[in-house]
């Protein structure tokens, strides 16, 4: 395994690229510096004598700048194209961040094909030169970049979804005033999420996912100015938080456990002792808390109600991170370790009814949004609850195959939504939307194929990486048989929800104010992407075409060193034998699969077709039902007022009970009592020289008595 | 004259050419002792690159005879530098300048007072750090708390007399009764030199290290502060002058840790190993009582000062670990915590000379008018945040590990603290940059200057270079710190043969925290 | 002179008593202070005594004489210092009682 | 003789001394002190003590008593006034009860403790006639103890300072406090 360098260079291309868009970004900037001398308004006597003029000129430009950006925070939402045009130097800066991205995408193409070259059978991995990040006695962090054919694959997602979405975002973000910081952000968590699957340790991997969750708050956060998305950003971070909470322990259980944080060290020693059937608990409770991590970086219950929340953020912000990449990274970290969580039976199971049960909830609650980033969001929930239901199930391809499928039709979706909300000037409400296939004819045909794939309509990619899961949910048997009823469920409601989105949005009769309001298509920067993302959508079931085609599953052998070790311990506890589904069931399994998916997508797009008459008379006549589903199932208010609330209490009885009244009461009071003393003892100090004379002398007496007695 | 000596007496001649000054030369008095503080700085580089890690004890050493106490044990005057003193000493004489530059915008009335105070208090912290004799170090540590007590009393806000009062009387206990511990020290075993008195307490029994150890701990404990102590600190610091603050929580608070580490932990092994849980269980109570106490803030200064007993407590944490990884990482988090929290209060600064106000409720927004102010404060909060990457997550990762392989349930509740941390900090952040800029004295605020950007770059600097490379400074002091667990190995290892009188398990327990 | 130094430090030691009841009762500053000259010269009567049992003939003792020059100075510093109080307490408060200096009462 | 000498000048020394304390106005105490340290003077140089007795004249009863005289005559306090209470007049206050008493318990202590024989002295017989010759001082005072006498003489220096500043008259129109 020879050093090959040029892997840091993957990453390391958009830190270069992020840092050039940050720099252009502050050059751009109309800063108002204060004065560099002395103090500012509090005294004015430094500025006094000298450029007390140059100050007062710079004073009443502060004014007329003051006045600008006072308009400014109401404005970039609604944010006039010809008003405001892009200077100079955030072009260059769109320019940079695309021009890495493509180069990245350019990197890891070679990647995969140098990792092709190696011959099949063989360990395909290539190394770079690690980096010696920690080093104290006892415990070492080595941090080098690895391509294996896992990291290959969602290093292309990210680079090709990634680039697509950077290209989509010049068109998209025109004319914002954070046009050069908004690409900057955005190379930033390229590099994260690129850190995140090219690292060799955990600790590495923890540095891009703190990383991505970094960027995800500094872009859900982007239109701080409106208050509400800073309120997202902070709760997607601190619920992140709480996951990587969980995570920071799993990894203190696994250094204890191995020595060690590098992953392929941990994957090659775990089948040695799960054999050895010593530290049984603590292997699970390690995975378990690994993925605590995970349900709040991929959004599961009970940690996914931040992801709705982080809508806030611009729509390609939406695509790139709340979709086709970050929220996948708890799939990759399941992968990654596969035989950590296939060792346990309880583990897998815990993920999947996790999983199943995320599933039901985004789907449910997607039903009735109006917003249509909302319906994408809780889909996403909804669709990431699936590939947990996989790796629950044992199907670590089965998950990969969905998380690459949905960057693409998830990806192209959103993108869509926000090619509909740009041109309907931001307006996100689908009740007031309707019609728009003929305005937006390129939007509307690429979400058509975006909506088929998600829905897992026949042959589309969805349909085959969705039927894929549940046909391995369906195999488990037992108690998995409830999970894939759940999971076959979902899918039904999934295929209705999308469909009604596609009737609300492009047909029937505009429900828009048309005086103000002119959809037209977007330029050609935001459409070009969306057809690609519809062809890879498409086709993009090509990579893993079920048994029953009788053509090999291309993803399933490519990844097949990296699954092997989890897919071997799952074996083993079955006595070797895999669960095998006949021809005949796996027939009727895509035949269900595609007959639900038909009737409910029909049945969605019937119901909705002519306005949104249903929706209101589903509020009227079951407000109660409406509101449960609207709301998540009331999971988000629960947390506010059981936990939320409790600890902003809790907090101020700290500060004033505990801290002011017990801890300080008892200093203070401490004080007193030196005071009250003093206060009696005062009387012996009447302040003339005299007395303390007396007291000297009288002391100096006894003294010498003292002495002569003794 | 040798580095050390040159390096703690220059702060000294600088204060002396600053009271040759006449008073109203204010810019004269500011840059003399902006000077001198970038002379000790690049001489402190100059010591830093020379420090050779091999070296497991200290080097450099400097011994002269200073005084004799009748009966009792020669006093010298021993300046001497190891691993973690190098890394204490780095952070004093590189922050130093930077205060002194912050000073510029908050401190215009008695100039001269305080540049004279400050450079007094760097030699003071310096001499601290250097000391390698019992009575200099003491000598060192008072002086250090005089100039902090007339920079908040003299140049501090409404409240200062209180909190000056608070914070004289606490610091005084506390090192009164280290004064009994020391005067015991040096009758007990007829020597004042540190490093010997190391090799001759760790031989004590752990019952008669006990008695020690606890006048020793009361002290540091006091001045770190731990988390029953820690009321002087939010006084202190939110009536304190901006750099006031950065030099207390950037290096003063310091000297509390850096004694425990010093003197509680190398000098009294079995005392430490005795007593490590009641510090553990203290540092992370401190950890999440901090957290919390923080929450309930709305004075921005007074939030990131109870940041401090919240960062703090994690030190405390790492360090009673007596692992390792544990004290490294307490080590590392002396200094990181020095950078952020510096940072953030020089930024709290920066705003309350535009606003003259800290409240949390009056901003809002305040990115769009301060885009640069913005960047740097994020990056504050993040590195105070324990962002991987930067400089916090390192140590605070290092103790937590060190921690959990000492006691679980206490780093779990440290963990809690990572999650509480990021609420405060986020939410703090969030009132005062994002959301609508309603308030008219908000939209007129005006940007960082080239000289708040100077203060503050050098900073962020050093936040991203700790978070990407921290291996180079982690074995500056991994000599010393490897010293200290083995004296912890090996008085675990007693007391273990003494309860369960079976050498074989005290050996066993003697090889398993070395392991790879 | 063949007196016994105990003779000198009686002498002493009622000079220095009657330094001692001038200083506790009067009020008068000035005469405070010459009390105070007064126990100091007490006390330079003790170093001489002492000096002078020190030495034997040939070999003089001199650390009392050299002490008692630096009593001699340090009590010319003291009294001009205090002299130079009573001047601004007179110029105060048109007085030289102790008793009218009572601020500093606790 | 020169024993007969030396108690003569005793007892007229303390006859001195309580002259001091007990003369109504500040002039007589003056004079009495002159008195007191003039016998003192002699006694030293009884004792072998010429330098010191030389010093006791010139820097006592020369420079410091002048000082004092200078300072009554300038506030104009020679005369019996009611600026001063004299020692009958002040002894009517209890504080002033207790400072004699504190006075005599000191004295006591010191006679009894010279009288208990506790310092072993030598007899007289053994003792030298001269001590301090010049050469032997200005050697003690330039060698072993240069650091204290220039320490001394910076102290009469900050003293100089103090008492030009204490006395320093203020011009009108200016605020001490301010200055």
């Amino acid at each position: 395994m020879a050093d090959q360098l040029w892997l840091w260079a993957i990453p390391a291309l958009p830190l270069a690229g992020s840092l050039i868009a940050g720099l252009l970004y502050l050059l751009g900037i109309e800063r108002r510096a204060a004065p560099a001398h002395g103090a500012h308004d509090a005294h004015g006597q430094h500025s006094a004598h000298g450029d007390s003029a140059a100050h007062a000129a710079a004073h009443a430009a502060g004014h007329a700048a003051a006045h600008a950006a006072g308009h400014a925070p109401s404005h970039d939402d609604h944010h006039d194209h010809a008003s405001t045009p892009n200077k100079g130097s955030a072009k260059l800066a769109a320019l940079v961040a695309c021009g890495v991205m493509a180069g990245a995408l350019a990197l890891a193409i070679k990647g995969f094909f140098a990792l092709r070259a190696l011959p099949e059978g063989s360990e395909r991995v290539l190394e770079s030169t690690p980096w010696h990040w920690i080093a104290v006695t006892g415990f070492q962090v080595d941090i080098s970049m690895v391509l294996d054919p896992l990291s290959s694959a969602l290093c292309l997602v990210i680079c090709g979804v990634g680039f697509l979405i950077h290209v989509y975002s010049t068109g998209y973000m025109k004319g914002d005033p954070g046009y050069a910081k908004f690409f900057a952000y955005l190379n930033l968590f390229v590099f994260a999420m690129l850190m995140l699957v090219l690292s060799s340790s955990l600790l590495g991997l923890f540095i891009g996912w703190e990383g991505v969750g970094l960027c995800s708050y500094l872009l859900i956060g982007f239109w701080y100015a409106k208050g509400w998305p800073a309120e997202a950003a902070q709760k997607a971070f601190v619920m992140n938080r709480i996951g990587d909470a969980s995570f920071l322990v799993g990894s203190f259980m696994l250094v204890k456990l191995f020595g060690t944080l590098d992953l392929s060290d941990i994957v090659n020693s775990i089948g040695a002792m799960v054999r050895s059937g010593e530290h049984t608990t603590e292997l699970m409770v390690a995975a378990l808390l690994l993925f605590g991590g995970c349900c709040g970086k991929s959004a599961q219950f009970p940690l996914f109600t931040w992801l709705p929340d982080a809508m806030a953020g611009p729509t390609p912000v939406s695509a790139l991170i709340h979709a086709a990449t970050m929220v996948t990274a708890g799939i990759y970290l399941v992968v990654r370790l596969n035989p950590l969580f296939a060792a346990s039976e309880i583990v897998l199971f815990v993920i999947g009814v996790v999983g199943a049960l995320t599933a039901l909830i985004g789907a449910s609650t997607a039903l009735v949004q109006r917003d249509i980033k909302k319906v994408l969001a809780y889909s996403t929930v909804s669709q990431l609850g699936y590939m947990f239901l996989a790796l629950g199930s044992g199907a670590f391809a089965a998950a990969i195959f969905h998380l690459i499928t949905h960057a693409f039709f998830k990806g192209l979706l959103f993108l869509g939504a926000g090619s509909v909300i740009h041109g309907m000037h931001h307006e996100q409400d689908m009740h007031k939307m309707g019609g728009l296939r003929k305005q937006m004819p390129r939007t509307f045909l690429t979400f058509l194929c975006g909506a088929g794939a998600l829905s897992g309509l026949p042959l589309l990619s969805g349909f085959f990486s969705k039927d894929e899961i549940l046909a391995h949910t369906f195999a488990s048997g037992g108690a998995y048989r409830v999970l894939w009823a759940v999971g076959l469920l979902t899918a039904a409601i999934t295929a209705f929800y999308t469909w009604r989105m596609v009737a609300l949005t492009f047909f029937g009769e505009g429900r828009y104010d048309k005086k103000h309001v002119h959809p037209q298509e977007s330029p050609a920067a935001m459409t070009v992407p969306l057809m690609v993302l519809a062809v890879l959508s498409v086709v993009g079931g090509a990579l893993g075409l079920p048994v029953v085609f009788g053509v090999a599953h291309a993803l399933n052998t490519w990844l097949e060193p990296v699954i092997a070790p989890g897919r071997d311990l799952i074996l083993a506890r079955h006595g070797g034998e895999a669960h095998h589904l006949s021809h005949a069931v796996e027939w009727a399994l895509l035949g269900l699969g595609s007959a639900i998916a038909l009737f409910f997508a029909h049945r969605g797009f019937h119901a909705y077709k002519a306005g949104i008459e249903r929706d209101e008379g589903l509020a009227r006549k079951r407000p109660g039902m409406f509101g449960f589903l609207g709301e998540a199932w009331g999971i988000d208010n629960a947390y506010t007022q059981r936990i939320v609330q409790p600890i902003k209490l809790i907090a101020f009885v700290t500060y004033v009970v505990i801290d002011q009244f017990v801890i300080d009461g008892a200093v203070n009071g401490t004080a007193a009592l030196a005071r009250t003393t003093g206060g009696g003892l005062r009387v012996l100090t009447d302040g003339r020289v005299r007395t303390y004379g007396i007291w000297i002398g009288g002391g100096a007496a006894l003294v010498v008595f003292f002495w002569i007695w003794s | 004259m040798d580095h050390l000596t040159w390096l703690t007496f220059l702060p000294l001649i600088g204060a002396a050419l600053v009271l040759l000054t006449p008073s109203s030369a204010a810019q004269a008095q500011r840059m003399i002792a902006l000077a001198t503080t970038l002379a000790v700085a690049v001489l402190g580089v100059m010591i830093y690159r020379d420090f050779d890690s091999s070296i497991l004890g200290a080097q450099q050493v400097v011994s002269i005879p200073w005084f004799e106490i009748r009966g009792g044990p020669a006093i010298r005057y021993t300046l001497g530098i190891d691993g973690i003193s190098l890394l204490m000493v780095a952070l004093t004489s590189l922050l130093m300048p930077i205060v002194i530059l912050s000073t510029w915008g908050h401190i215009d009335k008695r100039v001269k007072e305080f540049m004279v105070w400050m450079l007094v208090m760097e030699t003071g912290m310096l001499g601290v750090f250097l000391s390698l004799d019992l009575v200099l170090f003491y000598f060192f540590w008072e002086i250090s708390l005089i100039p902090l007590y007339f920079m908040v009393g003299i140049w501090g806000g409404e409240r200062r007399i209180y909190a000056t009062i608070k914070f004289f009387l606490y610091t005084l206990a506390g090192s009164l009764v280290m004064l009994v511990a020391v005067i015991a020290m040096l009758y007990q075993f007829n020597s004042a030199d540190i490093p010997t008195l190391t090799e001759l307490a760790a031989a004590l029994p752990a019952d008669k290290q006990g008695w020690l150890f606890a006048g020793f701990a009361l002290a540091f404990a006091i001045k770190v502060p731990v988390m029953p102590f820690h009321t002087w600190l939010a006084d202190a610091h939110t009536e304190a002058p901006t750099s006031g603050s950065v030099v207390l929580a950037g290096v003063l608070l310091k000297m509390g840790t850096y004694g425990l580490l010093r003197f509680c932990i190398a000098m009294f092994p079995a005392a430490a190993v005795q007593w490590a849980p009641l510090f553990m269980v203290l540092g992370a109570a401190g950890i999440v009582y901090g957290a919390f106490l923080a929450m309930a803030q709305n004075d921005l200064k007074r939030l990131v000062a109870c940041s401090s007993v919240s960062h703090l407590g994690y030190v405390i944490l790492g360090m009673f670990a007596l692992t390792s990884a544990g004290l490294q990482g307490g080590v590392l988090q002396m200094v990181s915590h020095g950078m952020s929290t510096g940072m953030l209060f020089l930024l709290v600064g920066m705003i309350y000379e535009r606003r003259h106000t800290r409240a949390l409720d009056e901003f809002g927004g305040i990115a769009h008018s301060m885009p640069l102010f913005a960047i740097f404060l994020v990056i504050a909060v993040l590195s105070s945040a324990a962002l991987p990457g930067l400089n916090g997550f390192v140590g605070e990762y290092l103790i937590l590990k060190g921690a959990f392989d000492a006691n679980q349930t206490l780093a779990i509740v440290g963990v809690l603290g990572v999650i509480f941390g990021s609420v405060y900090l986020l939410v703090a952040t969030r009132r005062v940059l994002f959301g609508p800029l309603n308030k008219r004295e908000n939209r007129e605020l005006l940007d960082l200057n080239a000289r708040e950007i100077a203060t503050l770059a050098p900073i962020v600097l050093f936040i991203v270079w700790i978070g990407v490379a921290p291996t180079p400074f982690l074995n500056k002091s991994q000599g010393a710190v490897d010293v200290i667990v083995r004296r912890c190995d090996e008085a675990r290892a007693l007391k273990l043969a003494t309860v369960t009188a079976d050498p074989a398990d005290a050996a066993a327990n003697l090889t398993t925290p070395t392991r790879r | 002179m063949q007196v016994p130094s105990e003779h000198l430090l009686i002498l002493a030691a009622v000079l220095f008593a009657i330094g001692v009841l001038g200083f506790l009762v009067r009020r008068n500053v000035i005469v405070v202070l010459m009390c105070v000259e007064l126990m100091l010269n007490a006390a330079n009567l003790t170093f001489l005594a002492a000096s002078r049992q020190h030495s034997i003939p040939g070999e003089p003792n001199l650390v009392g004489p050299v002490f008692a020059i630096f009593v001699i100075a340090i009590a010319a510093a003291e009294a001009a210092v205090g002299l130079a109080l009573v001047i601004a307490l007179f110029r105060l408060r048109q007085t030289t009682e102790s008793d009218a200096m009572q601020e500093m009462e606790g | 003789m020169a024993e007969v000498f030396f108690y003569a000048l005793s007892a007229l020394a303390v006859l001195f001394a309580l002259g001091v304390v007990l003369a109504k106005s500040p002039m007589m105490s003056v004079l009495n002190l002159l008195g007191s340290f003039f016998c003192l003077s002699v006694i030293y140089l009884l004792a072998g003590f010429q330098f010191m007795a030389a010093a006791q004249i010139l820097v006592y009863a020369g420079a410091i008593l002048v000082l004092f005289l200078f300072v009554i005559m300038l506030l104009n306090l020679g005369d019996i006034s009611a600026h001063s209470t004299g020692f009958l007049g002040a002894l009517r206050s209890t504080g002033a009860k207790i400072g004699v008493a504190v006075a005599v318990a000191i004295g006591l202590a010191l006679l009894i403790s010279v009288n208990l024989g506790m310092l072993g002295l030598k007899p007289a017989e053994s003792l030298p006639d001269g001590i301090d010759g010049m050469t032997g001082i200005a050697t003690e005072l330039f060698g072993r103890y240069a650091l204290p006498f220039e320490a001394v003489s910076v102290l009469l220096l900050a003293t100089m300072v103090a008492v030009v500043v204490l006395a320093k008259r203020q011009r009108p129109g200016t605020d001490a406090r301010k200055s």
